[in-house]
């Protein structure tokens, strides 16, 4: 195994999750390549080769209109996630390009405290390196579960 | 139907004032249970396309009674409670699945697709001994069958006696529209579910509520997919239970919510990626958005090209589970079927539309929690429960609670 | 015993249909509390192992309500409420312990080991100020004593007034297989506890429920551990609460299974590993399998060498703990020692053959959700609670039923 | 006031026998939100120094009922329930905020900062379509309005109508001794809450029981910051529902506890970083330790420079939040700045003091369990509700149930 | 430390729990070796030194039969695991072997998706390194809890 | 990134939280600097500005009277806690000092085996490596709830 690479992609992956837990929302995109694609899904819909998401974006700017709405239109009760993450499954594309699968649990705290184990799943991500720095192409979270309590505004 | 012990009583004769004990109250939950849901209503169970080939069978709920719903060697549609004539343990506990006959784990009693007890794991004992009595009847406690119709494509099941045809419960104005939606044979895309922390009848108001769409809703409103000032309408059926609620694509100029000053209206507000919003008049008749209810928990969505069936399954008296089955159709071609998981992105627990009807209801629950003896206001278009012109208007939601008031015989 | 008010009526004089509101009655829970765990039952409280020396304690419930049960400096085993006399705190909040008094954390009252108060800090107060009146009676207020019996080694306790004697209890069958058990010194193996999400007494029929074992457990039946075709049988104790339920070691040939098409027949099947199964006959009586159980909550197991008890403690209306303690004898040499480690995989939350009656109690939960006002079947075996040669019968569940109605007053 | 159908009989006409079951009958609950926390009771929402500006708003609870409290653009405080007179949404979902004006996520409908109801979205209808009957006064069911009085930074708010004013509520010896804590404009320092896993009178006997400090929280003991042979003393007021108990600082050098072979005593322990305990006398009194509490909810305490309000929100009938706010004032330097911070150390979730009330509180809800029936005893320092010089004493704990007889009317 | 015998060991872990998450348990033995021991107890066991435990096998054998009889014999409700574990503590056994203990926790999501925090403890393990191969010659599974819900079919 | 810097942080961290865990508390102070300052506060507390804790100490001697009161004085039911924690994110402070964030979840376990999400937050910690040995200077656990369940008596 390439222990460089495993440790960045396990860089990138904290960063990313620090940039939601944190609320620099406006920052997530900066995660993605201008052409990246993000999709939330349930495991029952992959397990089905069913296609829908919950969350689906062909393009940063899709994901920075996701962001906009969720500071100008969308009401919803404040909230925040702690996630942790474990350490990814690496596999070399040969491409410059990295393939990883990276479990996750998801807490959310509602701003009265109220906390719950909110999403559990894994991360199915498709990874460029050039130079220092590392984005995704594609990043499939595919939850464990169907059921999502309440409503899903924060990206996972 | 008689009015049941320790039910509280309306507060009036009127649908326009509703009580907030009606949300919180663990008796009254119970007796909806057996006079909504397992009374004379339809109840939506699955689309058939879930049950794609015969002997297959999905799970579903009737109200909070599982139930089983098969389609069996000849392609013909049953459901039954999920319930083993025996000892009452679950006879299927996967969400789906296929299956020649259903074997019950616990003792391994057996039924045929029709939810019949077929055989009675050593019903005359072993070597002559143990066994049941001859005499014994256990089929008399056999599953409930429910009485299954389908309609364009959607399963409806019901326990009531005296539940009118399906068609005739829908009413003559709601089922063409059921209709206009399933136009083609069915490809589903898919599915979730939405904890809402709430009494089930608030989604079903939320549903109802054309009057909230363009102002909770901001992106509606933003982007002009639904404004009060677009053409549009509200049916609701003579018996109050079921509704749809419409407007047209064409994106009106009207400039009345900025004259209001409402909080949705929000110029400069515009898109970097405006791709999500494109969309096709599929159905022909300019119609962007229908909203369709069914008494007591159905609800039928197009919303632009993204089509959904929605079921809820109550959890308790301040929880509610929303099912959403999205679909497209067989004949889709590649960029319709594309334009629908891209506006996908609206529905759901992550719509930037419907994500706010979770956090609403939740709102309703709590807000109203110490308010028991007060009363709610539904007032806008008067206090009928008719057809309207008008979206600014609850006489879709009047009607529920019209429909409800007769089903719990308050 | 009078019937209590709001406790609903028994559909009819058998005990072979049973109502499922049993099973969901809120209030009904609340007086199963008080008629059958503290009224003349004996609930099994621990092992007098668990006590191993003076001056120790272990902390138990009867019912929902915590209790110590204590082995005073002399050796004597006490139990008594786990709530103090002053304001009602726990008294002991660990697991176990060692103690020569009980002081309770929240004022400092002191007890000791027969839950005797002897002790009430600044009962005169301080410098002749404050302290109780010299009138005051607390001692009348103290935690409730519980008549103790031990049984080859086991602890009982009640609260009723009219209990019997605990040998009587058990009834002349059942006595001689605890002893039977229970043949030396025990020595503690360890222990674990299973939440089962159901009604208490659904845990309790399945115990009793000699007919499910092999049509349940595939893994019984495979490995012909455990076939209704096996020679073995039923013991009922008069009263109808307490069972046995035993089947022979030597596999039989039998075809009865696969003459049936069970799901449980599955030739072709074998270990890798078969040493798992590997037993001796240490009660050199040929029983290979002995379930035993005491009205309301206790289970005695002997599965091959596999030895537990097993007590249930009622979290609530759906939902019971089921604590298992698993032993051998001081007497076991290292292999039979390794036996029981190894076998211990056909039990508690993670058994070959007991994880499933974890499923099988919570579908019965969930599928008789909605069915309050059905009944389900017991008929197996007829009508009656007597003992049968044969387990194709459901003689102790019947029985089971004729017990709680008694002292429910149903 | 009448006593309601459905709430059970106070055992005797004196307070000094407790049933367990007031901790635990959740009709009994519901009935006590109304009663107590919605009748004739001041409630604390929260410090005036948390609505620091006009037009500022945080949002609280009255018993389980939300409500929102403001400070006006003229700086006046207001409270109102926080449910819309709509269809019963919160009102404010935030913690606190500023706003010029209030308006409802759910239709926009716009209240002012006194909870009046300002605007109702499209009223009239769009271009004469739909709208409200020009006769609908949804005004009637405004959210609503407490009657709110600000007493030394604090903001009291009540929906009873004869509750009277507050410092005739509070009593002559309690009014001044909440002015003596709240010496100068408050600077806030922070907050955290606990959930209490107990019935809310719980953890309110426990603030008013003066007996039990020095016996459970052993670190007072031994670090002699209180014990009940401190000089000190017991103040109820006359309705038994507030009291304050207060200890002087001076360290005695008393053996009691060491005579009376107390638990909490223990010599030879000491600090490596004794300025924990280092503290000012900032109130000039030498008063170290000052508990105060106002009937229902509400507490002040002064544990040396340690300073804060709590208040509690009933969650259920076995679940309570308890809300601390900690806070010094503008006026203190670094030195008593750094004080406060440090002797945070003593109280709250982790507080080396406080810590164990949540323990001790949970303990009785689980000790008590089983034990509906039995009484527990409230003896110390005789049958009165009255003030004692000692600490000894039980008076403040019948003072409340004194209290909440009178307004249960039980 | 040994950065390479970290890394490989959290690599190890990772393949693991992916293995059981993703329910490709025929491939769970072979994490073992032939006369791998594996033990699930409780920390309350443990710590009253008392021997039993809820699976206990001394072979990648009785592992086989353990999911043979799941997938053949045993009736229990669709479920899935998602582990989310530590970064693993080693001691160098020098005869090498690892000495590795790791925390975990485990979520457990029902077909329904209900999910719940279902298990959280800590492996005991002792790894033998083999050129790239790295295999388990015991594995000790200590949750922190006695209580299990329903059951525990599906190793940990 | 420093992958040596990275790697004996996380190992300093699994160290901290197992000797926590397994209830060693008496070596929990050895963690930290003789004057490390230790600060246990939420994260609404640190969003406000408002500077109170629920644990705070600017000495190991005040850790230490910490521990000696949990087991000498302190009334509490037995309990255990797990945690899971995620990769460090690390800051060169160039002093040969590092700034790491690290995102955490802890389990609490009741001696009866109740198991809840006790916990979630992370810490924010300043650390000095000097030759092999790593401390804390400073640690702030900034929990993401408001909300305490009964009590926190066992350091986070
Ligand atoms: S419960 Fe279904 S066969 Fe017995
Ligand atoms: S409650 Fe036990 S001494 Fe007061
Ligand atoms: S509920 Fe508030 S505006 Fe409708
Ligand atoms: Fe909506
Ligand atoms: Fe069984
Ligand atoms: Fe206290």
């Amino acid at each position: 195994m390439n222990f460089e690479h495993q440790l960045r992609v396990q860089d990138l992956n904290v960063r990313y999750a620090e940039t939601i837990d944190e609320d620099r929302l406006e920052s997530w995109p900066d995660f993605f390549r201008d052409d990246g694609r993000y999709l939330i899904t349930t495991a029952e819909n992959v397990a089905q080769k069913l296609p829908i998401g919950m969350m689906y974006a062909t393009s940063r700017a899709m994901l920075r209109d996701r962001i906009k709405a969720l500071r100008q239109a969308n009401i919803y009760e404040a909230q925040r996630y702690r996630h942790v993450i474990g350490a990814p499954r690496l596999v070399e594309a040969g491409d410059g390009t990295l393939r990883a699968r990276t479990s996750f649990m998801v807490a959310r705290i509602m701003h009265s405290g109220e906390t719950m184990l909110f999403a559990t799943g894994c991360y199915d991500d498709c990874i460029v390196l050039d130079g220092d720095n590392a984005v995704f192409a594609e990043k499939t979270v595919i939850i464990d579960s169907r059921q999502v309590d309440t409503l899903l505004a924060i990206p996972l | 139907m008689t009015i049941a012990a320790g039910i509280r009583a309306w507060p009036s004769d009127q649908v326009t004032r509703v009580p907030y004990w009606i949300y919180s109250d663990a008796a009254l939950y119970g007796e909806e249970m057996e006079r909504v849901f397992r009374g004379d209503t339809w109840s939506f169970l699955c689309m058939e396309a879930e049950l794609p080939r015969p002997n297959t069978y999905r799970t579903s709920f009737l109200g909070d009674m599982p139930v089983v719903v098969t389609r069996d060697k000849d392609g013909a549609v049953h459901a039954f409670e999920n319930r083993c004539a025996h000892r009452g343990a679950l006879l299927c506990h996967k969400e789906r699945g296929e299956a020649k006959e259903i074997a019950c784990v616990y003792h391994n009693w057996t039924y045929d697709l029709c939810g019949k007890l077929t055989g009675v794991a050593f019903r005359r004992g072993i070597a002559g001994k143990g066994g049941m009595p001859p005499e014994s009847r256990p089929e008399q406690h056999a599953p409930r069958q429910l009485r299954v119709e389908c309609f364009a494509g959607l399963v409806f099941g019901t326990l009531g006696r005296h539940t009118p045809p399906l068609e005739t419960y829908l009413g003559a104005q709601i089922a063409p529209k059921i209709r206009r939606v399933m136009r083609a044979p069915v490809r589903l895309l898919g599915g979730y579910s939405q904890i809402l922390q709430s009494n089930w009848k608030l989604y079903m108001e939320n549903v109802k509520d054309s009057y909230h769409a363009s102002l909770l809703h901001m992106f509606f409103t933003t982007f002009r997919l639904n404004r009060l000032s677009q053409k549009g309408g509200l049916v609701v059926s003579e018996d109050g239970g079921n509704h749809i609620s419409y407007s047209m694509a064409a994106a009106d100029a009207g400039k009345e919510y900025e004259k209001a000053g409402m909080r949705t209206a929000n110029e400069g507000y515009a898109l970097e990626a405006p791709e999500l919003l494109k969309s096709v008049d599929e159905f022909g008749d300019g119609v962007g958005l229908q909203i369709l209810s069914v008494f007591p928990g159905f609800v039928l969505q197009q919303i632009r090209n993204s089509l959904a069936v929605r079921r809820i399954v109550p959890l308790g008296v301040d929880r509610t589970e929303l099912v959403w089955t999205i679909f497209g159709f067989e004949t889709d071609d590649e960029a319709l079927h594309e334009l629908r998981l891209r506006q996908a992105n609206l529905i759901g627990p992550a719509g930037f539309i419907s994500m706010e009807d979770g956090a609403a209801v939740g709102f309703v629950q709590r807000g109203s929690r110490g308010a028991g003896g007060e009363l709610s206001v539904v007032e806008m278009g008067g206090r009928g429960i008719g057809s309207e012109e008008s979206r600014v208007s609850e006489a879709a939601v009047r009607g529920f609670w019209h429909a409800y008031r007769h089903h719990m015989g308050m």
